[in-house]
């Protein structure tokens, strides 16, 4: 283990901050307050975080329609994340986005994105610009097992080992695609379809915060180094239904349950740093304080905060017309 | 004869079609659901529940769910539709049709052209368009005109659950491919629908209203909006017809030629995009053909040229409108 | 100035433009082509030559050769383009757009919209259209009023090698996503061409030919064929404006409306398939806009709705010819 | 060897008159008598015919731009297939496909096609059609090494594997895809990734028949037997450019004459049948003889028959409109 004690401490409360603002957004589309697709990541934090802790500003991330957790990793704003999701006027996107479309380029965040497998190829894309401008930046493509399946990444895999990319594909296998199992969807391996792209590919515990931490970080270096792209399988799940209504009916009684309370990936690093000695307690519980607190500000925020008046409307299309 | 939803009456034409003939498969993203899931099976029918009841019916042989590989699986319908089987391919969001339009455009729809007319392509895409859903940009998409300009395609949009049934159940029957579009803010709305099979013809529009003083031509969704808005204006006394074609190709031109030649004015009413669109299509129709019969401008009612908003308050002022409806109506009559 | 052909028009352009800066970069299959072969390096230039030469300039890390596999690379380019790079990327044939269309018109196209404008996609794609080379279905196809559809894009027709070396130049300077149009069988015409970089602006349509009776669009290599009608037409005293809008979106709707309050006649000319197309764009805005200045119909000239043909003698009745632009000016001065 | 002496005669006689009809079609390119785009099969005849003899009509296969060798694998009619190159009106399409969409649905032949990778989701659909009708056939989709890269192609191999498809995937590796080396654009495997999709793999010497036979018949068997789909690399080489009038610069100098010299595939069958006694030399000329007559008739027929007239231009789009 080679975290720092502030990186866990930043690790911890980024999961947090994603449980907290998840289980919030949960709240308030069961009560009818928030409109539309809405796609939550609770469960898989230690996926996206433990990703993004080895990135900065200028490496990109692309992520799914699921794309909350990662945009909170990568840095976004959790008030104006809310705001989006509420539609209000100084959203994250202007409000123009939503659940599906938040981004933050200034984070290098690409952006959630409504179409499976959308997010690959833009990621060779923003790998590419690292490697022409030499910026040393590196870009992660976040994809479901779902996604693992639609040719633009099959693409995305075989371009970035061509072109030598630094890049990262990780494969997000939260057991479903909407209602259909992975273990049906998804022929043959995915560690063994990264290999057969030619490139280093590796099965990850997604509750384990240190072992996603650990593989991101050799594909990361990797990367950066200019050894070209790799491809992480990550197995985890998923607390909610594929989107807010879902009422699940497809998963096995006490399946979610069970995940929870034998391998919850916040409950497991917590109790990892503290029975390491690494983190007090009752640092921890701060970051719980703080983080609930957090997202219950952005949520009165969210609630109070105008919508986008219809000036709105036409502009944005185009920088020029 | 009972009140049934449009999701009932496509769910309807579906199985009845189905039962009809052992030919005709459905196969989509989750149409059952739960494949290799250990909960409940036939758990989703679609993200909407449109198709939910088949799979128990028919079996997993004749209602095939799919991983999500759009190309693969329109394509593998196309090349069934080829080979022998009708199947019914669900592409679950029109939006979807950028990962996939290759087997559509250049494949089905052309194999009867370019092998000489001796293929025969029983296709038929179901999708889902249309925005008011709060979807954001890449759900809510309209994109008919898109599939209209493709000639081997047909295309169709049923304005109501009447509409949807006998329009559904002549796409299975036709052996043209053809795409039929579900607007997804309409699944729940009622009407009497009959029970016993029955195929809408294609390409003979169906005149909802018929008045003096203007034409208004609509499209899928549009057509009630029209109808809400020939009911109020009749009050004021201006009597309007309005036409729904019903399927953008084969478009039936004469209908509409001759309900602009009654008129002398005409409202195109199309939510999709302004360029290149059914408004354009239609009002280059009349301007073509009738134009002698023209009393004013011609006036069209569209969505803007922007993707759509997320935020229902841009929403709402996105999508056309009765309001905008009638002022249109209203601008052709003072004109 | 010196004689240039279309394509070395353009690939002047691409030239010039990569030596003002640093973040042009060429991509697409075969753009310089032999990678990994053993003969030749720079071998192809795409197959029909127009980037060869640029490469040995510019070197493998700024054009650069790809797989065939346009939904990558395409999306790189887009991706690129939202990171910091000026890509033009090269989809070979516009009939290809099928296999990667999403990442056009969902992801480059609404970046900037979905993103609540912070986004900025200085993407080009340079691709080949049109009939006339024997090329069948697949090869053949126009689509341009596909691409004007869609909100967020914009879209280039170049009519000419000046036209084609200015609105490239411009198209890479462009802030926005930018489809370029080069028809395929334009490339060996030649015409004055300035030596120097120089950009011709959006949404400025060219009026070609001035006249008194009839406005006569046309876009691509339609507006060549424009010309030489009206040249003809005037020794018969018919005389014409012939409008060049150069891009399809932005649209100089204000000139076009103009030259026909002007004409009081309109044909348009569009290579493309009729269904929603820029003929009936084009009439429909007339239709609307400019109603009371017409005096007679608008006559429409287009392919049929039919899939490019092969055999030459289809191919040949199969586009619109300069025979037919003629009767249609005829037609409309007859009414 | 299983072979038949009836096979071997019939193999021989398709790979001749392939190769009759390829080098005939490029003289009569060069000449300026053909139009359009073309791309001869010419050198790559042991696969479609290796494959293709396992076949009948109930059996689909989809094929590529380069088409005409898989179409007379097939059992297409030379004489058609000839008229069509030349746009005539009684053409296998009437002369609207032209080379690049000669198909004959009633052979099983469902078209070369314009689009690389355009073929395998078509196969997919021939192999549900065969399996849900239970008609016992089988359909094979012909991929260039370009078009193995294409996203439709992978999408395939998964739905073919997760569908459990009577499928075969024929990777024809020829080393190029236009001047692009396959050593380039194939990142990693072909093999890897068919067994990564989950399905039996196999390398094959195209230029050996025996090989591609034999390994054809193992993958086609197995579909045949409800086991699914397998796919098969061969590698083989092109003795024209990618398309008529390609100078072909990217290729070694004496590439393709070493080729010719050492590893023919219709020679190294002739070697071995007549080495091994299982036909006799005048038996194979005879073929070589009438194939080429049959070819020079196609040729002269193609000549004089007459093109679609206008009546044709606007048929054929729809069954009804
Ligand atoms: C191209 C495309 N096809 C289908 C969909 C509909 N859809 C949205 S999410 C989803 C399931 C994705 O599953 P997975 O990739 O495993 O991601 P997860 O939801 O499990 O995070 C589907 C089918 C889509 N948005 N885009
Ligand atoms: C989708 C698509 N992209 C690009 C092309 C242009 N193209 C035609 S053939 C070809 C090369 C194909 O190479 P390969 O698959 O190896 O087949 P080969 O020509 O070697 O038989 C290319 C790039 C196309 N027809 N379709
Ligand atoms: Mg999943
Ligand atoms: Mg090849």
């Amino acid at each position: 283990m080679q975290l720092s004690r502030e990186e866990l401490l930043k690790a911890y409360r980024q999961m947090c901050l994603i449980r907290a603002f998840e289980d919030t957004v949960h709240e308030e589309f069961s009560a009818g307050n928030i409109p539309g697709f809405v796609h939550l990541y609770a469960g898989e934090e230690a996926s996206g975080v433990g990703v993004c802790l080895h990135l900065t500003d200028k490496d990109c991330i692309a992520s799914t329609h699921r794309g909350h957790g990662h945009c909170i990793a990568k840095g976004c704003d959790v008030g104006g994340m809310m705001k989006e999701i509420f539609g209000r006027a100084d959203g994250l996107c202007g409000g123009k986005g939503g659940s599906m479309h938040i981004a933050d380029l200034s984070k290098g965040m690409m952006g959630a994105n409504g179409i499976v497998g959308g997010g690959p190829p833009l990621i060779c894309g923003a790998a590419l610009t690292a490697k022409t401008l030499k910026t040393g930046g590196v870009a992660i493509a976040f994809v479901g097992d779902g996604g693992s399946n639609q040719g633009t990444t099959a693409e995305s895999l075989n371009l970035a080992k061509v072109w030598n990319l630094p890049a990262v594909f990780v494969f997000e296998d939260n057991g479903y695609a909407e209602s259909t199992a992975s273990s049906w969807s998804v022929a043959g391996d995915l560690v063994e379809r990264g290999k057969a792209y030619g490139m280093p590919a590796r099965r990850v515990d997604g509750f384990d915060f240190f072992e996603v931490w650990d593989a991101a970080r050799e594909a990361i270096e990797r990367a950066r180094n200019g050894d070209g792209p790799s491809v992480l399988h990550v197995k985890l799940s998923r607390y909610y239904g594929h989107f807010e209504g879902d009422a699940m009916t497809y998963r096995a009684p006490g399946e979610i349950d069970a995940v929870k309370a034998q391998k919850d990936c916040i409950a497991l690093f917590k109790r990892r740093v503290t029975e390491a000695g690494l983190l007090e307690p009752d640092q921890l519980a701060a970051i719980e304080d703080e983080t609930a607190r957090e997202v219950a500000d952005a949520l009165v925020d969210a609630k109070a905060a105008p919508p986008p008046g219809e000036a709105k409307l036409l502009t944005d299309v185009y920088v020029a017309y | 004869m009972a009140k049934k939803s449009y999701r009932q009456a496509i769910a309807e034409a579906l199985r009845q079609e189905m039962e009809r003939d052992a030919r005709v498969i459905v196969m989509g993203e989750d149409v059952a659901g739960g494949m290799g899931a250990p909960g409940e099976d036939d758990a989703w029918g679609g993200p909407l529940g449109v198709t939910k009841g088949l799979m128990p019916i028919f079996g997993r042989d004749r209602v095939l769910d799919t991983p999500i590989t759009e190309s693969a699986f329109i394509g593998a319908a196309a090349g069934a539709a080829a080979t022998g089987l009708r199947p019914v391919a669900e592409l679950m969001f029109v939006d979807f049709f950028g990962v996939c339009f290759d087997q559509i455009f250049n494949q089905a729809a052309k194999f009867r052209y370019m092998f000489g007319g001796k293929a025969v392509t029983p296709l038929v895409v179901r999708t889902m368009y249309g925005a008011g859903f709060r979807a954001a940009s890449q759900h809510s998409q309209c994109l008919y005109p898109v599939f209209t300009h493709i000639p081997g395609l047909k295309v169709v949009l049923p304005s109501s659950p009447y509409e949807a049934k006998g329009l559904l159940i002549q796409a299975i029957r036709d052996d043209d491919p053809v795409i039929f579009f579900e607007h997804k803010a309409m699944y729940d709305e009622e009407e009497e629908v009959p029970d016993e099979p029955y195929a809408i013809p294609f390409g003979e529009a169906n005149l909802t209203r018929e008045g003096d003083d203007v034409t208004i031509v609509a499209f899928g969704r549009m057509v009630g909006f029209a109808n809400q808005v020939a009911d109020k204006l009749a009050k004021d006394g201006i009597s309007c017809t309005v036409v729904d074609p019903r399927t953008t190709s084969p478009l039936d031109s004469d209908t509409i030629l001759e309900c602009v030649e009654e008129t002398g004015r005409l409202v195109v009413v199309d939510e999709a995009h302004p360029r290149c669109s059914m408004a354009s299509d239609i009002a280059g129709l009349a301007a073509q053909h009738v134009f002698g019969a023209l009393k004013a401008p011609i006036q069209m009612v569209t969505a803007p040229h922007a993707p759509v908003p997320f935020s229902p308050s841009l929403e709402d002022l996105y999508i056309p409108s009765p309001d905008k409806i009638e002022a249109a109506v209203r601008k052709t009559m003072a004109s």
